[in-house]
C-alpha cells in the first residue's frame, strides 16, 4: 500500500496524568486504514534530532486519531509543546496489527475470555483494540457469556484511561507499582491474583513483562499476541534497525524480523525471548 | 532541456541518484515513492551465507546524524538472488549490489553468484573487518584495500565500485591503491566510527557499544573526501554522506563526484531520494545548467 | 556535598571544566562569565613568532557544526608573554597554554620560554603540519608524534599535554606513542578535516578551501576515541568535541575523561563554560554523584 | 563591560522592500549603551544552525531597537518569519561604534561637509549614525552653513529607508544599479557626478565599495571611516574568525585585526585593502 508522510492539524493535546499526554490528530489518510496495533511516525521541527518517533495508535474515531504518549525525552517534549491547531508532520499508518481472526479461531465462542494486557504506556493501543473487539463480539453475535474482555492494566503510580476501556471491556483489572491506586504490583501479579481463566492474551508494553507472559502463555497452552516495541531508525522496513529474533513456526528456523515492518505484533510464540 | 544521465564505469544511469546501501528496502521504501525515478538502487549488503547482525539497539540518534550498528543483517546471497532479486527486476532503474564479507573468499563467493545474475555492478563494502588480520577493516590500509580490489577485480564480470571507509589517516592513498588494483569507480564515504553513552542507564546506548555515524553532521568530511580523491585518482566516485537536499547533491558533484546516495536522508524522510532529485532539477533550472558535466566542471 | 576537583598531571583543576584552545579570549569571554568559574582557561595556540593565520572567510557553519581554518594567527610568544599572559595572572584558575610550531624547534622555543613563567600546563597540539616531512600533521602518524612528544618532555618544567588529532586510522596507536614518550596528559580531539562548498558561488566557502570540523555534529567521534583510548592508556585525559551541556560533559566523564573542554558551544552561546558546569552540579545533584570519581567509574 | 545574552520581544517586523526587514526589538539592554556602528549577534531557533548572524544596530528609541535585514539564506529566513511578540535571542552590543569625536576634531567646523556612504545593507548603520550626528551638530552649536550633513546611498534596485535618513540629513542622494529610481549606477558613480566637495567620509557597504572609497580619500587626502562585514564565528572576539589586515598608524606594523571586537569600524586609513 502507498504510504506517505504529511502535515496535519493538531484538534487536541493535553496532558492526561503526570508527563503523560493525549493527542488527538486530524489525520483521514490514518483513520481510512486504521488497524489496532498500528503505529505512526512523528517527525519532529528540532532540526538536531533527525530520526522519527514511532507512536502506536491509540483510537481513531471518524477523521481523528488519538495517540497517548509519555514525556521521556527531548522528541515527546516537543510533542507535548504543541497546541491545537498547529502542525505535526506524521507519517501514515505503520506496521501490522493485532490478529483478530487468529482471536476468533482460536477461542470457542462459549464462555472464553480474551484478556488484553497493558503495562505503561502499552495501554495505548489496546484501547482501539478493546473496540474493535467489542464491535467483532456484536457482529458475530457474541454475547457476555460468550465472550468476556477483560483487560489487565498496570502502571507506575497513576492509572489513564480506565473508563475509556471500561466502555469496551467487560471489566478493567488495573495495578500500581506503587500502590498509590489500586492492587499494588506489576500487571504480571494482578492478572495471578484475580485468577481469571483466560483463553488469549493479546499483550502490549515492557519487555520482562512480555516475557514473563509469553513464558506464561507456553506453560499453559494459551495463546499469546504482543506487540513488541524496538528503537527505531526509519520506522518503515528499510534500515533494518528495529529486529527481533523470532521462531518459524513451520521450520524452528530463526529470523530477524523487522518490528516496524513485521510486526510490531507477532505471536508470543513465534519471539525468541532470551536475548 | 535538463539532460541527467551518468556513465559510471559504462553503466549509464538515468539520473545521479541513487540510494546508499543499507537504508533502502525495494518493498517498504517502494511503498513512498517510485523506484524507477532512481538512478539506481543499491541494495544492503549482502554476504556468502546469512547473517543474523548485531542484537539491539541498533541506532542511536546524535546531533544533526545517527549511529548504527545493525552489524550487517543480511539472509545470504543465495536468498538474495532467489527472493529479492526477482523483485527488483521489473524496475526501471539500475541495480547495484553491496557486498560484504569477513575473509576475501567470502566476498569472491558472492560476487561470482552475482556474476550470473542481471545487475549492473557491484559495489564492495571494504569497511568490513578482515578476521584474517585481526578484524582490521580492509578498507583501513592500502595493501589490503589493493588486495581484496584486485582479487575482486579478477573474478567479477561487472564492475566494481570500491566502497571506502571515512576512517583513515589519508583517503587518498587507499582511493590510489584500489584505483591501480582495478576498480571501476569508487564510493565514499562509509560511516564515521562513532560512540553514544547512555549517561542515565549509564551505558553506551548501542548493543554493539560502537557504530557507523551518518548524516548531514558528516557532510563535511565527505565532501573534503570526495574533493581529495577526485584529484588523486580518475575513475567514477559515487559521493555520499548526509546528502539531504538538492544543494547538497549539487555540492557532491562540484567536489567532484559523479553520482550521489542518499542514505540516512530516506530515515529523516522516507521520499527522500525523489524529493533530491527533484530540487535538483529545479537548481539546475534556476542557475542554467543543461548536465551534471557542467556542475561537476563549475569549480574547476 | 559536591566535590569537582580533579587532579590533572599533578595539577588541582577545583572543577573539569576547560576552555577549548582557539575559542577563548579572556578579555572577550570575560565580558560574559566570570573566568574564575573555570577549572583551567586553555589559550590560544602561540607559536615562536607571530603568524598571520589564513585569509579571510576563515569561517563557515555546517549542520550541527561549524569549519574554521584561522591558520592559528596568534602574536607569537613573546607578545602573548608580555601582553597577554599578565591579564591571565589575576584569575583564581589554572593556566593551560596550547604551542603550535611549523618544527619541533619551533614547538620547543615556545615551551622553553614558558618555562620562566607562571602558567600551570602546556598542551601541545600536533594537528600542526610538520614542513620537514611535506606538511604532514605531526599527529598523523606514531613516530612523529613520539618524537615531539619526546622533544617538548626533555625541555618542559612544566607538565605536557598532548592534543591529538582525530584524522587518524587508529587514535589509540597514536596515544600510546605519545604516552610512552613521556606526555603527562593527552587531549583529545582537534578538528576532524571537512570542506564546504558554496554551490551558487561555485567555490570553497573557506579561503584555506579545506577546515577543521567542530561541534556537537563530531561529538559521537570524539565519545568514541576518549573510550578508546581511556582503554589504552593511562595517563588523564582532556575530552572535547562537541560538548553542548551539562549531560554532554558527563558523557565524556563516563568514556573516560578526566576534564573536559567546551570549545564550539562557546561560540553558539558565550556563557557555555560557566552554564554546563552548571548543568554539570545538577546532574551529579539529581543522580547522586559526589565527584567525578563516581561518574568515570559509572560505566565501568 | 558586561555582555550577554537574552531573548527579547518583537515589536514589529515587516518587510520594507523585496526581501528587506525592519524589526523593531524591545530591548533596553541594546538602547541603554547603544553607539552607532555597534552591531548584535541574533541566534537563531534552527538547530542544525550554530552559529549567530551579526546584524547591525540601524537605530534605538527609547526601549527598543531597530534592525534593517535583507533575508540572504536561511538565517535571515528564519529571522524573517517571526512575527511581533515572539522572542528572538540577542547579545547586547558588540564591537565599535564610528569615532565621532574624530569627525568633530577633523572638520574646520565651518562651511564643511560630512558624507555617509552607504551601499546595500550598508545603509543599515547609517540610520542610527546620522542622528546622532545632528544631534552632535546641535549640540556644538553648529549650523546648516557650518556643517552639512549629505548621504550616499546605493541600491540594487529599490531604495528603503530614504525618507528616514533625510530626517537628519542636510541631503540625501541616491542611486540604483539597474536605474529602477533614482540615479543609475554604484554609490561611486553617484558620489562623483554630484561633485560635491566633501571634508569626512562615513561608509558601510560592500568591501569593493569600500576599497574604492578608500583610494579615493587616500589620493584626496580626505578622511574616511568604514563599517567592515567579514564572516564570523563568535562575534565577540573569542575565535578570530572575523579579521581584516591592517596597518598601524604610528608603527606601520601589519595586524590581523578582529572586526568584531575591535571593528567592525576602522580608519579607512588603517586597513590593508590588497588582500
Ligand atoms: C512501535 C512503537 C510504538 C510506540 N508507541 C508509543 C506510545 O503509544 N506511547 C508512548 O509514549 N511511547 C511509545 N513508544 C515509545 C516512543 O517511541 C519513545 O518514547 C520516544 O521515541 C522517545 O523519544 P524522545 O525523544 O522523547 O526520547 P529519547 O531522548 O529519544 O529517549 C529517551 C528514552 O526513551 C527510550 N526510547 C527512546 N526511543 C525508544 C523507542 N523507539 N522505543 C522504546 N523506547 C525508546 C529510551 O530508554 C531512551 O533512553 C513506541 C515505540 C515503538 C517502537
Ligand atoms: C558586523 C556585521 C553587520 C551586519 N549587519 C547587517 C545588517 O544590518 N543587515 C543585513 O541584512 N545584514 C547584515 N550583515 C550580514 C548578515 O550577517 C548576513 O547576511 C547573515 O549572517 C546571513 O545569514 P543567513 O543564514 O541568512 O545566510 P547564509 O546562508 O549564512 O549565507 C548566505 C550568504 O550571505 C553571505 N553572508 C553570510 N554571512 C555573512 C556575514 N557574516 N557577513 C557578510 N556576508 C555574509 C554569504 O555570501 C552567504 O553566501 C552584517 C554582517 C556583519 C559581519
Ligand atoms: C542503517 C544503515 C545501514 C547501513 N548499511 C550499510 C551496508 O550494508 N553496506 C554499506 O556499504 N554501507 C552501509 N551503510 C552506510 C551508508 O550506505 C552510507 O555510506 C552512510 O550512511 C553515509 O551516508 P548518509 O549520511 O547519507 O547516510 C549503512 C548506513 C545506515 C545508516
Ligand atoms: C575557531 C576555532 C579555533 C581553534 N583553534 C585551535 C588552536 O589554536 N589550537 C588547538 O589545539 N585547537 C584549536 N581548535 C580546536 C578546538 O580546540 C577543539 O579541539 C575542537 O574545536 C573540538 O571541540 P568543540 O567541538 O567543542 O569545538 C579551534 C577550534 C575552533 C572552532
Ligand atoms: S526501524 Fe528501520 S527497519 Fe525497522
Ligand atoms: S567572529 Fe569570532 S573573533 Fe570575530
Amino acid at each position: 500500500m502507498k504510504k506517505e508522510v504529511f502535515k496535519a492539524e493538531i484538534a487536541e493535546n493535553k496532558p492526561i496524568a503526570d508527563k503523560i499526554y493525549q493527542m488527538v490528530i486530524k489525520a483521514p489518510q490514518i483513520t481510512d486504514n486504521y488497524w489496532p496495533g498500528q503505529f505512526i511516525n512523528v517527525y519532529l521541527d528540532d532540526k538536531s534530532m533527525l530520526l522519527p518517533r514511532p507512536v502506536s495508535i491509540s483510537s481513531v474515531s471518524e477523521d481523528t486519531v488519538t495517540l497517548i504518549y509519555k514525556v521521556v525525552g527531548k522528541g515527546t517534549e516537543e510533542m507535548a509543546s504543541k497546541g491545537p491547531g498547529e502542525l505535526v508532520r506524521l507519517s501514515t499508518n505503520l506496521g501490522n496489527g493485532f490478529r483478530l481472526e487468529d482471536v476468533f479461531n482460536e477461542i470457542k465462542g462459549t464462555s472464553s475470555v480474551v484478556a488484553l494486557v497493558g503495562g505503561g504506556m502499552g495501554i495505548a493501543p489496546l484501547v482501539g483494540l478493546a473496540r474493535l473487539l467489542a464491535k467483532e463480539k456484536k457482529v458475530r453475535g457474541l454475547n457476555d457469556e460468550d465472550l468476556k474482555i477483560v483487560a489487565f492494566v498496570g502502571f507506575q503510580d497513576e492509572p489513564v484511561l480506565l473508563e475509556t476501556l471500561e466502555d469496551s471491556c467487560n471489566r478493567v483489572y488495573f495495578s500500581t507499582e506503587s500502590g498509590a491506586k489500586g492492587f499494588k504490583g506489576n500487571v504480571i501479579q494482578l492478572i495471578k491474583k484475580t485468577g481469571i481463566k483466560v483463553d488469549y492474551y493479546i499483550a502490549c508494553g515492557p519487555k520482562p513483562m512480555l516475557k514473563t507472559l509469553a513464558q506464561i502463555c507456553k506453560n499453559t497452552s494459551i495463546p499469546l499476541q504482543v506487540s513488541l516495541e524496538e528503537r527505531m531508525g526509519c520506522g518503515y522496513g528499510a534500515c533494518v534497525g528495529c529486529v527481533s529474533k523470532t521462531k518459524e513456526k513451520e521450520t524452528s528456523k530463526f529470523k530477524m524480523k523487522k518490528v516496524c515492518a513485521d510486526g510490531p505484533v507477532f505471536f508470543g510464540s513465534e519471539v525468541v525471548w532470551d536475548d | 532541456m535538463i539532460n541527467l544521465n551518468v556513465n559510471i564505469a559504462g553503466v549509464l544511469l538515468k539520473n545521479p541518484i541513487t540510494t546508499a546501501s543499507g537504508t533502502f528496502s525495494a518493498k517498504d521504501s517502494g511503498a513512498f515513492y517510485d523506484i524507477n525515478e532512481l538512478g539506481a538502487a543499491i541494495t544492503k549488503g549482502v554476504s556468502n551465507v546469512p547473517w543474523d547482525g548485531n542484537p539491539t539497539p541498533r541506532i542511536a540518534e546524535t546531533y544533526g546524524g545517527m549511529l548504527n550498528a545493525i552489524g550487517l543483517q543480511n539472509p545470504g546471497v543465495d536468498n538474495f538472488i532467489n527472493n529479492e532479486l526477482p523483485f527488483l527486476k521489473q524496475f526501471d532503474t539500475k541495480i547495484i549490489v553491496n557486498v560484504v564479507g569477513k575473509t576475501i573468499n567470502e566476498y569472491c563467493e558472492v560476487v561470482e553468484k552475482l556474476n550470473d545474475t542481471f545487475i549492473d555492478m557491484i559495489e564492495v563494502n571494504i569497511s568490513c573487518p578482515n578476521i584474517k588480520e585481526g578484524g582490521i577493516s580492509f578498507g583501513a590500509n592500502s595493501a589490503m584495500a589493493s588486495e581484496i580490489t584486485k582479487e575482486i577485480r579478477r573474478i567479477s564480470r561487472k564492475p566494481i565500485i570500491m566502497k571506502l571507509t571515512p576512517n583513515v589517516t589519508d583517503i587518498t592513498e587507499i582511493a590510489k591503491a584500489v584505483e591501480a588494483a582495478g576498480a571501476d569507480g569508487i564510493s565514499l564515504i562509509n560511516t564515521l566510527l562513532g560512540m553514544k553513552i547512555d549517561v542515565h542507564q549509564k551505558k553506551p546506548v548501542l548493543w554493539n557499544v560502537m557504530g557507523g555515524l551518518s548524516g548531514p553532521a558528516i557532510k563535511p568530511v565527505a565532501v573534503r573526501m570526495v574533493y581529495q580523491v577526485r584529484r588523486a585518482v580518475s575513475i567514477p566516485i559515487i559521493g555520499l554522506g548526509g546528502v539531504m537536499t538538492g544543494e547538497d547533491a549539487v555540492e557532491f558533484l562540484m567536489a567532484g563526484a559523479d553520482a550521489v546516495s542518499i542514505g540516512t536522508a530516506a530515515l529523516v524522510d522516507p521520499t527522500a531520494p525523489v524529493r533530491i532529485k527533484k530540487e535538483l532539477i529545479e537548481f539546475m533550472n534556476q542557475n542554467g545548467y543543461e548536465n551534471l558535466q557542467q556542475i561537476r566542471e563549475a569549480m574547476l
